[in-house]
Order: structure tokens, then C-alpha cells, then sequence
């Protein structure tokens, strides 16, 4: 029962999810709509879950005054100050621009997150300089074709045009290929895998007892 | 050409027969294969026909291989280098008493990739557990976190050591992409895991994780089904497996035959594919452009 | 700008500033701009998701006597059972039902976009009477190369160990080309911060004197 | 340690002080960047142009706030476009922290343009499951969202009155900054056959291309060489304007021009340095 009423779960979804791409009847689509509604409830439930070991994680940070506690406790004010604007208006009207929920969002929320992102372009310039050095045969593959690319930004004269050319031939011949090959064996890697988890052979994600 | 080797599995024979029969009839059947206006009423999509054959004719190899492994029929596989670097790295960390840490990706477990990296981490958790050291697994999906727990303790208890396992190294960190980037940088530069193994759907974190990663001097190994951020594996990683490789090596750990026999039978497929990629090239290069067609989905 | 917008973008500023921190070492700053931001985050996403899936795809059908929503509803708080010993399977039929409808959908999609799809665009036209028709052949040839490097049970020695090694190659050309590629995304990210930092800075100077 | 061995092992700082002070200076002292517009960035804006007013263009917002410098000048630019046209829009997020981004986007420009929501636009929201929401807006936009963002039902918004699911849109624009891309092509384009373009970062470009191929996307802006691409165009017809300030990519061009010749020259830093001492020994 344990382990047995999952795996029929997993099967029984899985081949009705299957099987409802080829059936075009409309008890099927209703059905189908049904089951998508559903995970998207059980994906709100798993939200929680994460919210509460979240808190829960800091808040033991700050009750045990362990380490860095007061860094927690600014994540936590983050945290309940959102939530508390958020509900604390009418219905939905949080969500409308100009609201101090959306302030917070724009002015704090926004920044951050922008200016965490650019800071992989210090990390990309930072890794091309060490890593991309001529010692083997594929490293060199891989260091002229980036540098080619790269170079359709800077303006070269009369050698934009060829380095043009090679950029198109780049993208639209080996990268092709390289593209196409490789999600040719991802899509038959993914579905062979898809279909070992429907089938129960692979199991090990259920636990053991 | 004979799709499906029937010979060789006399069990299977009549079976795959009425598959191959079933399959005909559907492409010779005019009425099916004629669009209709409303479909709400039939039991069946004719637009559909030719992912059906494929499906069925990829169903069937994998069974195939697999039952054939189950009889204990020896299968070769190439080694994967992916797989010694894994054993390498995990190695190296136990010599040096450091810990290992596994990334699974910032997707959700319903994910196939996320589901393939859950399978690596049991593996490793197996490879781990003879040896004190802490296994860290952050996690930026709740719904992960069971899986996770699962794995691990799994991986622990089939190498003998239940005790090892520690509930408190695999940790939800946060949803959020850079949080959690964040998260696991933190553990990088603090814990200095010897092993940093990245397996999963990756995004724009990767870059981030692989270089902190090298800063700390650990031993790197990477996989990724997500294109666009294999190149900074490539370039930040010790060992980078790559697209397909990163589902052949959740078999191939294992070491489980049934599990290797599907890697054997979309082999098969590909070959199938390569045939009939170079038959369409030709016929398309001769104006012939009805089986090209056929492979069209709407 | 008006004094409330210089003064939220005087925090966004700050917190942007605090980010860039990290980039000589890690310290209190980044460490505060980033608790914050987890807080930030988690509780923005628990509003929309609150307002957006939990409200109009649970209570809402619920109180208009679509009863089966309960199930979902159910599911998802079976998802809590994992926090006790006893009690810990109960969880995995909602796990099971998230795999399974996740297997399911991939088979077909994933057969159908990653593999007929591709198989479907590379049925080119060859020949070597034109350059298109040349680099035909050339994208073909690559893919075969390509797939060959992903071909496990033979080993890859002689004639088909050159093909996967030509198709390794193909690989990495696509790999460079996305590394160059990428480069102009991340340096997009960091001018598009550094404008905000001028501007505001600008805007600050001429509101102070 | 010799000078070319110092050549290949300048510490990571040094690089990241060169590329803040060139990204600091070129933003001060700006230059002219000369423009060519792919033929792809050009499809899309041709199709926006030939919409006839009346026509629903769907756009699918799925980035966060932190791609948003590349992202954001493409939704912008094909906002004001289509407003122009006086076709209907009908917008959609599917990235958990962009809701509010689309938002003010549309508050933005539906106010330039005397647009009037649930008229001229319909703003459906978020919703979390991009894969699935995407499925179920494939049958009836009302299944994944009853009711549009600002909690009025579908139905009383005059202009879903018709307008049940993806048949009823001229095409779809898919602006995103991660794995949502491909389930627009996955689901909406190969489960129901809409009509799709895209507009995706940098990073992704290289990676849209075979379905450009293979016809499964019409047109591909691609980062923000192409949101640059895209404001040229829109700026040469009149629709957006360098005086009102709403030429974004197109003003951090420079910036990308000379970060990229910088990260260049390391990297030959770097190789010559490795090559030479290499050589000594």
C-alpha cells in the first residue's frame, strides 16, 4: 500500500496524460483540464510548505542567536512586511501599480535582483579570460567560435561584412547541427526516461518502505 | 525494413504483431487519415498517427532491451568519462576528508532532468556513505525536498550506513533563481565541499555556481540537458556531461541491467532516426517531398 | 522626479551599490541586500500565487459547489504528512500524482518537438550545385557526427570514433557560439544598471543644488 | 613569476574593476553604434505592422525583473506599435516575478495611447505551471483565468466576448528570459498550432534558431542587439521617439561594443601570455 499506491498514482496520471494527446474527445479535455487545475493547487499547498521551512530555518537562526542572526531576522521583515501589504487591502487591489506592495516590489525587490544578474557579466568576462586558453584541440573550437561571435559587435570596417558571413554560417550551420543532434538525444534520453518512471523500473525516488 | 525484431523475442511475437497490423491499418485507412472538421466526437487524433507510430515503435525497443537485460543477457555500454569523473571527484573529497555537494537544478520534480538528477543523487549518497563526511544537497523547489530526503537516505541505507544520514544537509533554500544562487555560494565558500556536483536543469545561475566553484578549488563535475548553459560547464567545470549523457548516466549508475537497457534501445532509435533522416534528405533532394510530409505534426 | 520617487530610488540605488559589494569580497552589505531580497521574494510569490491559483482555482469553485476540488485540496495537504515519521508515506500519492502527470505530458511533447520535429526540419535538400544545397549536406553531416558522440553501446574507435569525434567538435563550435552569444546578454543586464545609477545620481545632484 | 606567467594569472578583481570603469565610462561619454537589422527581428515587425485595427496580438511576458534591460525595450517598443496600429492586445505572465513588471508596462503605455483596459487590452495575469496554463489556454483562456489580473471575470471584459482560446488571436509574441520559451513553441504552437514569435536574450538566441528553421517560430528578436534592431525600425516609422526617451537598447549599444572588444583583448591577454611562457620552458 505504502509504495505500491504511489507508483499506480504515477502510472495511472502519467498514461491518462499520455493517452489524452491522442484521444481529441471532449470528456477527455474536460478531464485533462481538471487534472492541470489540480496541480496547480497542489502547487499553490507546496508554496506553503516551502514558506514554512523557510521561516522556520530562520527563525531558529534568530532564537538560537546563532551566526549572522540578525541577517535573518531582515529576511523575515521582508518577508511578513510583503505579506502583510499584500492582504491587507481589499482584494486584489494590492497587485494594482502604485500600491506600497508594488513600491516595494519596484524600488527593493527589483533592483536587487537586476543587479544580481549583472553580475554575471563581470563573472562571463572573468571566466572567457581564464578559461578560454588555446591548450587543446577542443578548447581552441570552443575559443575561435566564441571569439567570432563576439565580434559582430565591434565595428571592424571592411571586415564586418566576412565576420558577418562567419557569424551566419556559425549559428546557422554547425550550431544548427549541434542543436538539432543534441535535443534529438535529449527529446529520446527524456522520453526513455519518462517512460521507465511510468512504468515503475524506476522507483527510487518513492523511498523504500 | 524490420522495426521491430521479432524473431529474437518469441514471447513478444504475437503482440508486436498486432502493434505492427494495428499500425497499417491506421496508414493505409483513408478515413483515418483524412482531417476531420470536428474531432470532439472521435476516439482518435488522425493528425496525430505518426507521433503514435513513433511512440509505439520507441515503446517497444526499450521493453524490448529491458526484458532482454532482465533474462540476463549481457548488454555493452561505452564507459560514459562522465561517470569516473563522478567517482573521481567523490574520491578525491573522501581522501581529504571534505564534503561532497550535489546541486539538483533549479526546476521541479516534475520535471524529467530534475527526476534524472534525483537518481544520480542516490547513487552518490551510495558512494558517500562509507566515509564520514557530510553530503550537502540545497534545494530550490519545495516539492523537491521529499525526493531529495528519499534519495538520500535510500543511497545510505542500501550501503549498509542508515545511520549516516543527516535530515539537516538537505535544505530548502529559496525559490527565488539568485536566492538561491546565493544560498549555495554560501555553502561553497563556508563548508569548501571538495566535490561540487551540478546535475540538473540549470539556468542563469549556472555560470555563478561554476565559477564560485572554482574559486574554492573543488573538483567540478556538471550535467546539464539545458543548452544554452553548457557552455559555462564547459568552461568552468572539471567534467561537463552533455545533454543525453546526463539521462544515460542515471542509468548507467545504477549498474542496474534493466535501467541499461533502455539506453540500448534509443540507440536503436537513433540509428532508426539516421536512416530515415538520410532516406527523407535524399528523396527531398529528388523533389519527392511526400515522406517529409508525413513527419509533419500539427 | 518627485521627493518620494528620489527617495525609493535612493534605496534601490543603495541596494544596488551593496550588491556590486560582492564583487571585491563577501560582506554585511551583500549579505543584507540579500537576506532581503529571499524575504522580498518569497513573500511577493506567496501574494501572487495566493491571489492567482489558490483563491480563484480552490475556494472559489469550491463555494460555488464544485466539490471534486477537494481532491487537489486534499492532495495538497497531504503534502504536510512528510513532517511526521508515522505518517511520512501519506505524502508520496501527491508526489506521485506530480511526477506522473509531469512523465505524461513530456512523452508526446518531447517526442514531438525534440525529435519528429527536428527529424522533420533536417530532411534537406543535398547536392553540391549550390552553396545553400552544400551547407545542406554540411548541417546533415554534422548531426550524424553529433549523434554519434551520443551513441553508447558501441565504442567509439576507427572510422565511428572520428565521426564522434567530428561531431564533439561540431558541439563545441555551438557551445562557443553560445558562450559569445551570451556575452552581449549579460553586459546588456550590467549597462542597463549602470544607466540607472547615472541617471539617478544626475537627478540627485541637480534636486540637491 | 615572470611577466608573461603574470600575463595569464591576473587575479579576477583586476578584470572586474577593467570591465565597471569601461561600462562607467562608455555610459558618460556615449558614441553612434552603426545598425544592422536581421531579417528575423524584421519579420516580426513587419507582421505587427500589417495588423489591421481590430486584430487581438497576444503577448506572453514570461521574464523577470532581471533580464528586464533586454526584455523590457521589445515589449515596449511592440506595445506602442500595435497600440499605434489600433490592434487589441492581449497579455499574459508566466514568470513568477513579472506580473507586476507587465503591469506597468501596459498602465504605461495604454495611457499614451487613450487605450482602455478590457476594450483595447486584456490583462490575464499570472499564473504558476507555465507548461500547463499555457495547455489550458489552448482550450479556453477562461480555464487557467476566470478572471483577468485586476479580479474582473473574463466574461464581462467586452473584449473576450469572442474570444474563447489561441484560434481567436492573430499571433502570439513570446518574450522571455528562460525555459518559457519553449513551452510557447511546445504547447501553443505544437499542440495547437498558434502562430509564434519570440523575443529571448542573448543567451538564447544561438539556441531558437532551428525552430526558426523548421517554421515553428515566424520571427526571433534576440537580445538586445535585437531590441536595438527592433527600435531602429519602430523609430524610423514614427512610433516611438528618441526625444520622449523610449529608445532604451538602442542607447546601451555602445556600452556593448566596448565591453566586448575589452573582453577580447583579455582573452588574447591571456593566450598570449599562456603561449609565451610556454615557450621559455
Amino acid at each position: 500500500m505504502r509504495r505500491t499506491l504511489p507508483i499506480a498514482v504515477v502510472a495511472g496520471v502519467g498514461f491518462f496524460m499520455l493517452i489524452q494527446y491522442f484521444i481529441p474527445r471532449e470528456e477527455f479535455e474536460t478531464l485533462y483540464e481538471w487534472a492541470l487545475d489540480w496541480t496547480m493547487v497542489i502547487g499553490a499547498f507546496a508554496m506553503a510548505l516551502g514558506l514554512y521551512s523557510l521561516t522556520n530555518m530562520m527563525l531558529n537562526k534568530v532564537k538560537r542567536k546563532s551566526e549572522g542572526w540578525g541577517f535573518s531576522l531582515v529576511a523575515l521583515v521582508g518577508l511578513f512586511l510583503m505579506i502583510f501589504v499584500g492582504l491587507v487591502p481589499h482584494y486584489q487591489e494590492s497587485l494594482r501599480y502604485g500600491t506600497l506592495f508594488m513600491d516595494i516590489f519596484e524600488y527593493i525587490y527589483i533592483p536587487i535582483q537586476a543587479a544580481m544578474f549583472s553580475l554575471l557579466a563581470f563573472y562571463i568576462a572573468s571566466a572567457a579570460y581564464r578559461a578560454f586558453r588555446a591548450r587543446t584541440v577542443l578548447a581552441t573550437i570552443l575559443l575561435v567560435s566564441a571569439i567570432i561571435i563576439m565580434l559582430r559587435l565591434v565595428p571592424l570596417g571592411p571586415l564586418s561584412a566576412v565576420n558577418q558571413w562567419l557569424v551566419n554560417f556559425i549559428l546557422t550551420v554547425p550550431n544548427m547541427a549541434a542543436k538539432r543532434a543534441f535535443w534529438l538525444g535529449v527529446g529520446l534520453g527524456a522520453t526513455a526516461t519518462a517512460l521507465k518512471i511510468m512504468l515503475g523500473i524506476e522507483r527510487g525516488y518513492m523511498g523504500r518502505d | 525494413m524490420i522495426i521491430f525484431p521479432c524473431s529474437k523475442a518469441p514471447r513478444y511475437r504475437p503482440f508486436l504483431r498486432v502493434v505492427f497490423l494495428l499500425i497499417c491499418i491506421l496508414l493505409i485507412d483513408p478515413s483515418w487519415s483524412l482531417a476531420q472538421e470536428d474531432l470532439t466526437e472521435s476516439w482518435f487524433n488522425p493528425n496525430r498517427v505518426n507521433m503514435l507510430v513513433f511512440l509505439v515503435f520507441f515503446f517497444g525497443v526499450i521493453i524490448y532491451f529491458i526484458r532482454r537485460a532482465k533474462k540476463g543477457k549481457s548488454l555493452f555500454i561505452r564507459r560514459i568519462a562522465g561517470l569516473d569523473a563522478i567517482e573521481e571527484a567523490v574520491g578525491r573529497a573522501t581522501e581529504m576528508g571534505r564534503p561532497v555537494l550535489f546541486v539538483p537544478g533549479i526546476e521541479d520534480v516534475n520535471q524529467i532532468q530534475t527526476v534524472a538528477a534525483m537518481i544520480i543523487l542516490g547513487n552518490v549518497a551510495k558512494m558517500v556513505a562509507g566515509y564520514d563526511i557530510p553530503l550537502f544537497v540545497p534545494i530550490c523547489r519545495p516539492f523537491v525536498v521529499p525526493v531529495a530526503e528519499e534519495r538520500v537516505k535510500e543511497g545510505y541505507a542500501s550501503a549498509g550506513r542508515p545511520d549516516a544520514y543527516n535530515r539537516d544537509n538537505v535544505r530548502y533554500i529559496s525559490d527565488e533563481q539568485f536566492a538561491y544562487a546565493a544560498g549555495v555560494q554560501g555553502i561553497m565558500l563556508r563548508d569548501k565541499p571538495m566535490a561540487n556536483l551540478l546535475f540538473g536543469s540549470f539556468f542563469a545561475e549556472s555560470l555563478m555556481l561554476a565559477e564560485t566553484g572554482f574559486l574554492t578549488g573543488a573538483i567540478q563535475v556538471a550535467g546539464t540537458a539545458n543548452i544554452h548553459q553548457l557552455p559555462f560547464f564547459v568552461v568552468a567545470c572539471d567534467y561537463t556531461i552533455i545533454g543525453e549523457e546526463l539521462f544515460a548516466t542515471s542509468a548507467y549508475l545504477s549498474k542496474e541491467p534493466k535501467l541499461l537497457g533502455s539506453l540500448k534501445g534509443s540507440d536503436l532509435a537513433k540509428a532508426v532516426i539516421m536512416g530515415i533522416l538520410a532516406l527523407g534528405a535524399i528523396l527531398v533532394s529528388f523533389g519527392v517531398i511526400e515522406f517529409k510530409n508525413w513527419f509533419f505534426i500539427q | 522626479m518627485g521627493t518620494a520617487e528620489l527617495i525609493w530610488n535612493g534605496v534601490a540605488a543603495f541596494l544596488v551599490l551593496c550588491i556590486y559589494s560582492f564583487l571585491y569580497k563577501d560582506n554585511p552589505f551583500y549579505k543584507f541586500a540579500e537576506h532581503l531580497v529571499v524575504g522580498v521574494s518569497a513573500g511577493y510569490f506567496a501574494m501572487i500565487l495566493y491571489y492567482n491559483a489558490f483563491l480563484p482555482k480552490l475556494i472559489h469553485p469550491l463555494l460555488a459547489g464544485q466539490w471534486w476540488y477537494i481532491i487537489p485540496g486534499i492532495l495538497g495537504l497531504l503534502m504536510w504528512a512528510r513532517f511526521s515519521r508515522k505518517y511520512q508515506w501519506l505524502s508520496r500519492p501527491t508526489l506521485g500524482f506530480v511526477i506522473g502527470s509531469g512523465a505524461g505530458v513530456a512523452i508526446p511533447l518531447y517526442l514531438q518537438n525534440y525529435v519528429i520535429r527536428q527529424v522533420h526540419a533536417t530532411m534537406l535538400p543535398v547536392g553540391f550545385t549550390s552553396w545553400p544545397l552544400i551547407t545542406n549536406l554540411l548541417i546533415i553531416i554534422m548531426v550524424f557526427c553529433s549523434l554519434t558522440y551520443f551513441y553508447f553501446s558501441k565504442q567509439h574507435k576507427g572510422a565511428f570514433g572520428a565521426a564522434a569525434t567530428f561531431g564533439i567538435w561540431t558541439l563545441m563550435i555551438g557551445f562557443g557560439a553560445g558562450f559569445g552569444m551570451t556575452v552581449m546578454g549579460r553586459v546588456a543586464l550590467l549597462a542597463e544598471r549602470v544607466v540607472f545609477l547615472r541617471d539617478y545620481f544626475a537627478e540627485l545632484l541637480s534636486a540637491l543644488f | 613569476m615572470s611577466f608573461y606567467e603574470r600575463m595569464m594569472n591576473l587575479d579576477r578583481r583586476w578584470v572586474y574593476l577593467v570591465i565597471g570603469v569601461v561600462v562607467v565610462v562608455t555610459a558618460i561619454w556615449s558614441f553612434a553604434v552603426p545598425m544592422y537589422v536581421t531579417p528575423e527581428a524584421r519579420s516580426v515587425y513587419d507582421f505587427v505592422d500589417g495588423l489591421v485595427p481590430g486584430e487581438v496580438l497576444m503577448i506572453g511576458v514570461d521574464y523577470a525583473p532581471e533580464v528586464m534591460a533586454e526584455l523590457h525595450p521589445m515589449t515596449y517598443a511592440i506595445t506602442r506599435q500595435c497600440f499605434a496600429k489600433d490592434a487589441k492586445l492581449l497579455l499574459c505572465c508566466l514568470h513568477q516575478n513579472g506580473p507586476g513588471m507587465v503591469e506597468q508596462v501596459i498602465a504605461q503605455v495604454a495611457e499614451e495611447y487613450d487605450k482602455v483596459n478590457g476594450i483595447d487590452y486584456v490583462y490575464l495575469g499570472y499564473k504558476p505551471y507555465p507548461a500547463i496554463t499555457i495547455l489550458a489556454m489552448g482550450q479556453n483562456f477562461r480555464i487557467p483565468f476566470p478572471e483577468d489580473y485586476y479580479g474582473t471575470p473574463l466574461d464581462s471584459l467586452p473584449m473576450m466576448r469572442n474570444m474563447t482560446n489561441f484560434d481567436n488571436v492573430k499571433a502570439i509574441i513570446n518574450i522571455s528570459g528562460g525555459s518559457g520559451t519553449e513551452y510557447w513553441i511546445n504547447y501553443a504552437n505544437g499542440r495547437y498550432n498558434a502562430k509564434l514569435a519570440i523575443g529571448v536574450t542573448g543567451v538564447m538566441t544561438a539556441d531558437y534558431y532551428p525552430f526558426l528553421q523548421s517554421g515553428q517560430i515566424f520571427g526571433l528578436i534576440g537580445g538586445m542587439k535585437g531590441a536595438a534592431e527592433y527600435e531602429y525600425l519602430a523609430e524610423k516609422a514614427g512610433y516611438i521617439s528618441r526625444e520622449k526617451d523610449q529608445l532604451w537598447a538602442s542607447k546601451s549599444m555602445p556600452i556593448q561594443t566596448t565591453t566586448h572588444i575589452v573582453i577580447i583583448l583579455f582573452i588574447v591577454i591571456g593566450n598570449v601570455g599562456y603561449f609565451m611562457s610556454k615557450r621559455k620552458k
